[in-house]
């Protein structure tokens, strides 16, 4: 319940909320954990495996058991975090993790199970009838465990991804961290100070504390100011640096939407990556449970958050509260709760030496061996020096002592060391480089402490990047000692939780030793001690410490196991932005786009282009019809098609020629000017790169085409080459594919065609030929080159020009019995030719596979020459390219087999790389490969493809079906 | 992780796109015996330490890189571009 | 005769105005690639001087009226808003006109757009006016400088509208946390 | 010990006070017959083999840390058949049978679950690849089908069918394929191989292979010398080191590979699902978890953790492709080391040195592998001869170009 006068919340501002179906009011500053507290909910979810009740037990990030989907239309968000959710008018919460009702939870069976459901138990049964692993317990242990439910739903909202870089990243906004930061500040370094919760201040908003004589709030509102004043220092608020990776970057997780209904623009999160020249991790210490029995009930909750619900929320968590602890530090929670009026039951010590000077029962040596109260704490029995007690109290606010929260040092394989004066593992030094720890992160748990070590450590940076940090006095704080004596567990006969996010007990870990999982790592995949979304930052100190006391080691030489990124859990949806949908990569248009989606025409993605599959005419029912029909086109008047995506790379310099000759597997030099070639590129390992023609446009001047698909992969390999092996050499390239829109004009019209757009008429102009001409006063290149076997030319104009020359050429064409065609029918028409594309160059291919190991000249070096002349790569058992041919439809991806052997891969002789039904030869052809094909042209094959069902014979025959002398090419 | 490429500067790594170790760039002579060729394309020391391997500063200025860096802890030592080599023409 | 109708990737894009930042394509006009021949370089400096510009040394531009050199790799420059001069067999030259589309981008929030789209730091104090970097936009190859009241944006043509919705929605997600 | 339901439930009614240790914490003798280096998954099941299928009794597993904490404890549990290359098929495909009786054989429930694995195609390029990859697996006696996509929709109607960078055009679906409980399958083994007498020594790391007039001889270890007739290096990223000590350079370079878990979360994706644009591969483990990966980091390392570049490309492949994951929020990332190959396929050969023998370069598909590679591993070991279905993983084959390429990308360690 609220109390009058405390905390931070805005008490003029009411905020309504729901959580289960119920409606609730809290305040501005609220949480969703101490909105529910102060209407008295203690019950807020069902643990992980027993299903047991739970209430919230801290006011952080590390919450193992306030865990609730937040509800919206059409979505939903689990496993959120009571503790750091803010409520906002109609927030929509619910629990989560029950069949039935929160409180009459069906799984909570599983709880009555639990000696049979010991660590490990999953491994030693459920083995037998072996199918009903599958059928019967693997799908019910799959529904009863998890947590929350995802919504079937794409997530739509709008997330975001940034950068940012700075001099000093200050991670956390405690004492330590403002501190370092106005150090820093003031010294003129850009400054980050990035804080998780909403508000600045860290413990301070929480502790009740005095800075300079005043009330600690009243430090950090000026020092707050001071920074937001200043243009060097950068405050970002509810955002959690997550990882720490290498050369001085982290990661952080803004929630920027979180707080308030949501937005169609505004992002939900926004994942930072931040890079820093130094960092200081101010993130402060959490407070450890005890495990002593029954220790997981609604009601059982850290000091610190008792105390921070008190201060900072002007809740009361209980009526009736008791505190269990083991060190002075936590005695502060017990007054501040008395000094507000909340009647302290007991402080429970369970050092029989501490003092006892509170105006209320203090038992020393005390420890609690039971509690009551299934939806909620009602009371605790225990003993103490003084004999056995029992206790009505309906909050037990517990101190294990505190842990430095010094995950981020850990995120590059820096293991912390084992503090004997703390009880706890410290940060060490350089375990991030850049990264120094203050304050409580680094084991100074006093404000004094934070302080001081967060100015020294801002010195320190500011030093090591050449800037000078200004005196500045150090505030007076408090100094208490940390006093505390160890207690990781109380032993007695029920369970006591170490793990509550995974219900893992103190029982797990001695069994664990017990069948000899007694390394750290074993016990913690054995137990899942750890595994749960807290990643064990409430535990896993205390289950080392049992570990350690099962196996007989000491602490530091049990070790620990690794913190990993993220520090908190991270939305898939906020690492992923910019992912969802389109954005996921680049699209790439061609100047035609428009003028073919005008036309109707299909846009298929071609890495990342888009190019037309067909273009369908009126009365056409399949893609085939079109696809015949513009194969027609080209075949029997002109055809039009967009290859502008292919790579085109200007190569100039003396040496144009000699490298052209080193990456191409023939020669270049000796091309005459104003011709093409086609080329044969390998790669080092001797298989095949690319291919495509390259022209001489001048002595010391080549165009080069490339593939589609390897365009950026030969620039990259053309870098290579000349940076590693031809440096000196007099030689320049870069990428024309951009400036270029290149058509080709193919089928018995196409010169017609031509002639018709450009502005002088073309003359002599063989095979092979390229050549500067004009259209409409646009300089252009023509090339004349096929890809269908008909007399073909590609015209190349600027960009800018492109879409009104489709759009021409198309016309014309249509005027001329032909028109544009697609990717499908530009397929057929390759195929027909014999022609190869990636699907035949798949990479496992090389030269002497496809026919053309004779063009690996033998008269020079080439790049992969050596490598392509291994055994393994040529002979007969080799799988060499062939035609098929066969009056009934087969498909890409069927395998051929001799005819009378059975169907086994022992057996296979090849596979079918490419097919079309050829309307110009009115029967189905396809490319393959097959063992010593080129000597079995006339047999028969038998093809099975057991995905489409076929199964019959096609003849092998060469791969060039039409036209193999040429002719057409040449007329 | 960053690479400071000499020509563009400190740079984020998805910039670059990694090739392999610097054997890469011992070409053997074309009429090497295989073992040589198996040693350039294959067979790497694979060191647990600093080592030098090269990347292509494929989304800044295209620069082949010879980097050397520590393989256990990712600390860059030193980037250099392959062209600027001395002796590195072939 | 064909006539043909020049047309920029993003033809008919108007402007985007939010939180006193403004996105907007730019016809850029003429573009050339120098790529200077080993020890060719100061020749290529006398045949620029009539634009008033020199090769720039990398990572700059050289700016003179309405013509800019851009760096934009080893031995490589991209002239802008210029004729190219002959240059003979000093450099290597490349008509680039089409093949880049241009995003010109001004006002307050300059440097907060563009980190949500590359990792450089666009900050003035970062990258001046006379700054170039050869970089990325999101997933893009792309060619940065800074002018005296604008960050100029290239990238490859075909994937200006990518380049323009990647900016775009930068911007408006960028305006709705101001408006929060 | 024997484990069952039935024991399970008489130690629950009496504290479970009774269980005993699931191996020994064995010291290292002075000889062995048999010696491997590497007590990971792979290490574990040559021991395991060794023994039962070869009657090999004096063998020691040396681990330099704790049993399993390589990369058969940190990957992401895919276990599938769904090789085409000859070599790569008929291995897996004894894998996947040893796999269906792995629970049986080990008296340890590893939780193999046979839920499917779909691997998406997005273009007809791609389907043809994908039918030329189902019909190799069905020649070779395995499962695989493709399946269309009203099919997919209406088995993972959660896929972005409209929106998608790249549309889904169907799926080459393997029933058989699925997931294991991937520690279960380390403490199997080593449960197993320590019934039948092996040695599983931890915390004892090899620093010299000893040779003699070419032949090995033993090791040298952190806790000292050990003698062995046969020695077996099964140390997955670290073979190139191990391989050092015995003078050899192999074709491996190791690599980081990241993998990814989030939160638990109630039942939501049933089977593995593959995304074929961009490497995206996810599932759900029985905690409820969505365990998910994607490509390695591409840059050579030793530190078994990543960097944000390839976390942040995964998470956006999972975007494009199951947008419905989106407030699913990852818990904890991680890395492993993986020896790459040039082809991308693994060595399990002899060397040049006698009586010493190599195992690696499992590249990240390793897991799957374990019980058939243990098993062939043995075979070789004991036997000197490979072992027929892996008789193609030779040390030799970059060399003579007998290649087993299933990606088609080179000789590029990192590309595979």
């Amino acid at each position: 319940m609220r109390i009058a006068g405390k905390g931070l919340i805005d008490r003029d501002t009411q905020v309504s909320f729901r959580f289960n179906g119920t409606s609730y009011v809290g305040h501005r500053g609220d949480t969703l954990a101490s909105a529910l507290l102060a209407n008295g909910l203690r019950v807020v979810g069902r643990s992980f495996k027993y299903h047991r009740p739970r209430g919230v037990l801290t006011a952080g990030s590390e919450e193992p058991n306030a865990l609730v989907e937040i509800m919206e239309e059409g979505q939903q968000t689990p496993n959120t975090r009571a503790t750091v959710q803010e409520i906002f008018d109609g927030l929509e919460a619910r629990s989560q993790n029950h069949l039935g009702s929160l409180r009459w939870d069906l799984w909570s069976l599983n709880d009555l199970a639990a000696p049979f459901l010991s660590a490990g138990f999953y491994y030693k049964t459920f083995m037998w009838p072996r199918a009903f692993w599958e059928k019967l317990y693997e799908p019910a242990i799959r529904r009863a465990a998890g947590l929350g439910n995802l919504s079937p739903n794409a997530d739509t909202a709008p997330y975001e991804k940034a950068w940012a870089s700075c001099d000093l990243l200050v991670i956390g906004s405690g004492p330590t961290g403002l501190m370092a930061a106005l150090t820093s500040a003031r010294a003129g370094a850009d400054v980050i100070l990035a804080e998780e919760d909403f508000r600045m201040g860290g413990a301070l908003l929480s502790a009740d504390q005095v800075i300079d004589g005043q009330p600690a709030l009243v430090w950090v509102e000026a020092a707050l100011a001071e920074l937001d004043s200043l243009p060097n220092v950068r405050l970002m608020t509810r955002t959690t640096v997550t990882g720490a990776y290498d050369s001085g970057v982290f990661g952080a997780l803004e929630r920027v939407g979180l707080h308030r209904a949501p937005d169609a623009h505004l992002p939900r999160e926004c994942f930072w990556r931040i890079t820093a020249r130094r960092a200081i991790l101010a993130s402060g210490a959490m407070e450890r449970p005890i495990a002593f029995p029954l220790n997981d009930r609604p009601g059982i909750m850290m000091a610190s958050a008792v105390q921070s619900y008190l201060n900072r929320f002007g809740v009361a968590t209980g009526r009736r509260v008791t505190l269990y602890a083991n060190n002075d530090a936590a005695r502060v929670t017990a007054r501040q709760l008395m000094a507000a009026g909340v009647r302290v039951a007991a402080i429970l010590d369970s050092r029989p030496d501490a003092s006892a000077v509170e105006d209320c029962p203090v038992y020393l040596g005390a420890e609690v061996l039971e509690t009551h109260g299934r939806h909620g704490l009602r009371a605790i029995q225990g003993r103490h020096t003084g004999g056995e007690f029992r206790l009505d109290t309906d909050c037990l606010a517990m101190s294990g002592g505190w842990n430095p929260t010094l995950h981020l040092t850990c995120h590059m394989n820096g293991r912390p060391k084992w503090s004997a004066d703390l009880a706890a593992f410290v940060p060490s030094d350089g375990a991030v480089p850049g990264l120094v720890a203050a304050g409580a992160a680094n084991g100074s748990f006093s404000t004094h402490g934070a302080l001081s070590t967060g100015h020294a450590a801002a010195v320190q940076a500011m030093a090591d990047l050449g800037l000078t940090a200004p005196d500045l006095a150090l505030p007076t704080a408090e100094d208490a000692p940390y006093r505390l004596t160890p207690l990781w567990s109380v032993k007695g006969k029920h369970r006591a939780w170490l793990d509550f996010a995974n219900d893992v007990t103190t029982k797990d870990i001695t069994q664990a030793a017990q069948e000899g999982y007694t390394s750290v790592e074993h016990m913690k995949r054995y137990t899942t001690q750890g595994m749960a979304p807290d990643q064990g930052k409430n535990s896993n100190v205390a289950a080392l410490a049992l570990l350690a006391d099962a196996t007989g080691r000491g602490i530091p030489e049990t070790g620990t196991t690794t913190f990993r990124p993220p520090f908190t859990p991270i939305s898939i949806a906020a690492l992923g932005a910019g992912g969802r949908g389109k954005t996921f990569a680049p699209q790439r248009f061609m100047t035609s786009d428009q003028a073919s989606r005008d036309r109707g025409a299909p846009m298929i993605e071609a890495g990342l282009w888009y190019r037309p599959s067909y273009f369908p005419k009126h009365g056409e029912t399949h893609w085939r019809d079109s696809c015949n029909r513009e194969v027609s086109y080209v075949r029997n008047a002109v055809g039009v098609a967009d290859v502008s995506t292919l790579g085109k790379i200007d190569i100039q310099g003396r040496d144009a020629a000699r490298f052209l000759d080193l990456v191409y597997t023939n020669t270049f030099s000796t091309l005459p000017l104003n011709r093409v070639r086609y080329g044969l590129m390998l790669r080092e390992d001797g298989l095949v790169l690319d291919d495509g023609t390259t022209a001489r446009l001048g002595e010391n001047h080549y165009l080069m085409t490339t593939t589609t698909a390897a365009a950026g992969l030969v620039m990259r390999h053309l870098d290579f080459v000349h940076q590693t092996h031809a440096a000196d050499w007099d030689l320049r390239f870069i990428s024309v594919t951009e400036t270029w829109a290149q058509f080709a004009i193919a089928g018995p019209k196409a010169r017609a065609l031509l002639n018709s757009v450009l502005d002088q008429p073309l003359g002599d102009f063989p095979f092979m030929a390229v050549g500067p001409v004009t259209v409409g006063g646009v300089k252009a290149r023509l090339f004349r080159i096929s890809f269908s076997g008909e007399q073909g030319y590609e015209i190349a104009v600027p960009t800018r020009y492109g879409e009104a020359l489709f759009r021409d050429l198309v016309a014309r064409a249509e005027t001329m019995g032909g028109g544009p065609y697609g990717m499908e029918a530009l397929n057929v028409l390759r195929l027909e030719k014999g022609f190869i594309t990636h699907a035949e160059i798949h990479g496992r291919t090389g030269a002497f596979d496809i026919g053309m190991d004779k063009m690996v000249s033998a008269k020079k070096d080439c790049i992969g020459k050596r490598m392509a002349m291994r055994e393994g790569l040529n002979g007969p058992e080799r799988e060499q390219l062939v035609g098929l041919r066969c009056k009934t439809e087969f498909g890409s991806g069927a395998h051929l087999f001799t005819q009378g052997t059975r169907v086994h891969r022992e057996t296979g002789q090849g596979y079918v790389t490419s097919m079309c039904y050829s309307p110009t030869l009115g029967e189905w052809i396809g490319l393959a490969f097959v063992k010593n094909g080129r000597a079995r042209h006339g047999e028969d094959l038998r093809l099975v493809d057991h995905m489409r069902n076929t199964d019959c014979l096609v003849t092998v025959c060469n791969p060039v079906f039409f036209d193999p002398e040429g002719g057409k090419l040449r007329a | 992780m960053r690479l400071t490429c000499p020509l563009c500067g400190p740079r984020d790594r998805r910039e670059f796109y990694y090739y392999g170790a610097e054997d890469y760039l011992h070409r053997p002579a074309p009429d090497a015996p295989i073992e040589a060729w198996d040693d350039h394309l294959h067979l790497r020391t694979n060191l647990a330490g600093v080592i030098k391997d090269l990347w292509y500063h494929e989304g800044g200025c295209a620069s082949w890189l010879l980097v050397t860096r520590n393989t256990i802890t990712h600390e860059v030592l030193s980037v250099e571009r392959v062209a600027d080599r001395k002796g590195a023409s072939a | 005769m064909p006539e043909l109708i020049a047309k920029t990737a993003l033809d008919g894009q108007g402007a985007l105005t939010l939180i006193g930042t403004t996105l907007a394509p730019v016809d850029l006009g003429i573009i050339t690639s120098i790529a200077p021949f080993a020890g060719q370089v100061k020749a290529i400096d006398t045949a620029l001087k009539p634009l008033g510009l020199s090769f720039p040394p990398p990572n700059t531009t050289a700016a003179s009226g309405a013509a800019r050199l851009v760096w934009t790799g080893p031995d490589q420059a991209l002239l802008i808003g210029a004729d190219a001069p002959d240059l003979g067999t000093a450099a290597a030259t490349t008509d680039q006109s089409g093949g880049w589309s241009a995003l010109r981008l001004s006002g307050a929030r300059v440097a907060d757009v563009m980190a949500r789209l590359c990792p450089l730091d666009f900050r003035p104090s970062a990258f001046a006016p006379g700054q170039a970097a050869r970089a990325q936009l999101g997933h893009m190859n792309a060619v940065f400088w800074a002018e005296k009241d604008a960050l100029m944006i290239l990238t490859f043509r075909s994937m200006a509208q990518t380049a323009w919705d990647e900016c775009a929605h930068a911007l408006t997600a960028l305006a709705a946390r101001a408006g929060a | 010990m024997r484990y069952s339901g039935f024991k399970v439930f008489t130690e629950g009614l009496f504290g479970n006070k009774g269980w005993t240790p699931a191996w020994r914490d064995a010291a290292p003798k002075a000889e062995y017959d048999a010696v491997i280096i590497g007590g990971g998954g792979h290490g574990l099941s040559t021991a395991y083999y060794l023994a039962k299928n070869h009657g090999l009794r004096n063998i020691a597993v040396l681990e330099k840390g704790y049993l399993g904490g390589g990369n058969v404890g940190r990957n992401t549990t895919i276990v599938r058949a769904n090789y085409f290359l000859p070599g790569n098929s008929e291995f897996y495909s004894h894998s996947l049978k040893l796999w269906e009786k792995l629970e049986g054989e080990l008296n340890y429930n590893v939780m193999h679950s046979q839920r499917g694995q779909v691997v998406l195609f997005h273009s007809d390029g791609q389907r043809d690849a994908a039918v030329r990859r189902a019909n190799a697996i069905v020649n070779q006696g395995d499962d695989a089908e493709i399946l269309d996509v009203p099919t997919l929709k209406q088995l993972y109607p959660f896929l972005d069918y409209n929106q998608t960078r790249f549309p889904i055009y169907g799926g080459m679906n393997q029933r058989r394929a699925g997931t294991a409980r991937h520690d279960a399958v380390a403490w199997g083994y080593a449960r197993g191989a320590d019934q039948l007498g092996v040695d599983l020594i931890q915390n004892c790391e090899v620093t010299g292979i000893d040779i003699e007039g070419g032949k090995v001889v033993g090791v040298q270890t952190t806790r000292g010398a050990i003698k062995a007739k046969k020695v077996g290096m099964v140390a997955a990223g670290r073979s190139g080191q191990v391989a050092a000590m015995a003078g050899m350079r192999l074709p491996v370079e190791s690599h980081i590979m990241q993998a990814y878990v989030t939160e638990g979360l109630k039942p939501c994706i049933d089977s593995v699902i593959s995304f074929g644009m961009g490497h995206f591969y996810i599932s759900q483990s029985d905690k409820g978890g969505l365990v998910f990966g994607g490509d390695i980091d591409f840059y050579a390392s030793y530190a078994a953790r990543g960097n944000l570049p390839m976390l942040e490309h995964v998470m956006e492949a999972g975007m494009t492709l199951m947008p419905m994951i989106g407030r699913a929020k990852v818990l904890r990332t991680w890395g492993g080391i993986m020896d790459m190959t040039p082809d991308g396929s693994p060595i399990i050969d002899k060397t040049h040195i006698d009586g010493l023998f190599v195992d690696a370069g499992w590249n990240y598909g390793g897991f799957k592998a374990i019980p058939a590679s243990g098993w062939c591993m043995a075979h070789l070991m004991a036997t000197g001869q490979p072992h027929e279905v892996a008789a193609k993983f030779r040390l030799d084959r970059f060399r003579t170009g007998h290649l087993i390429d299933e990606e088609g990308t080179g000789s590029q360690h990192n590309l595979h």
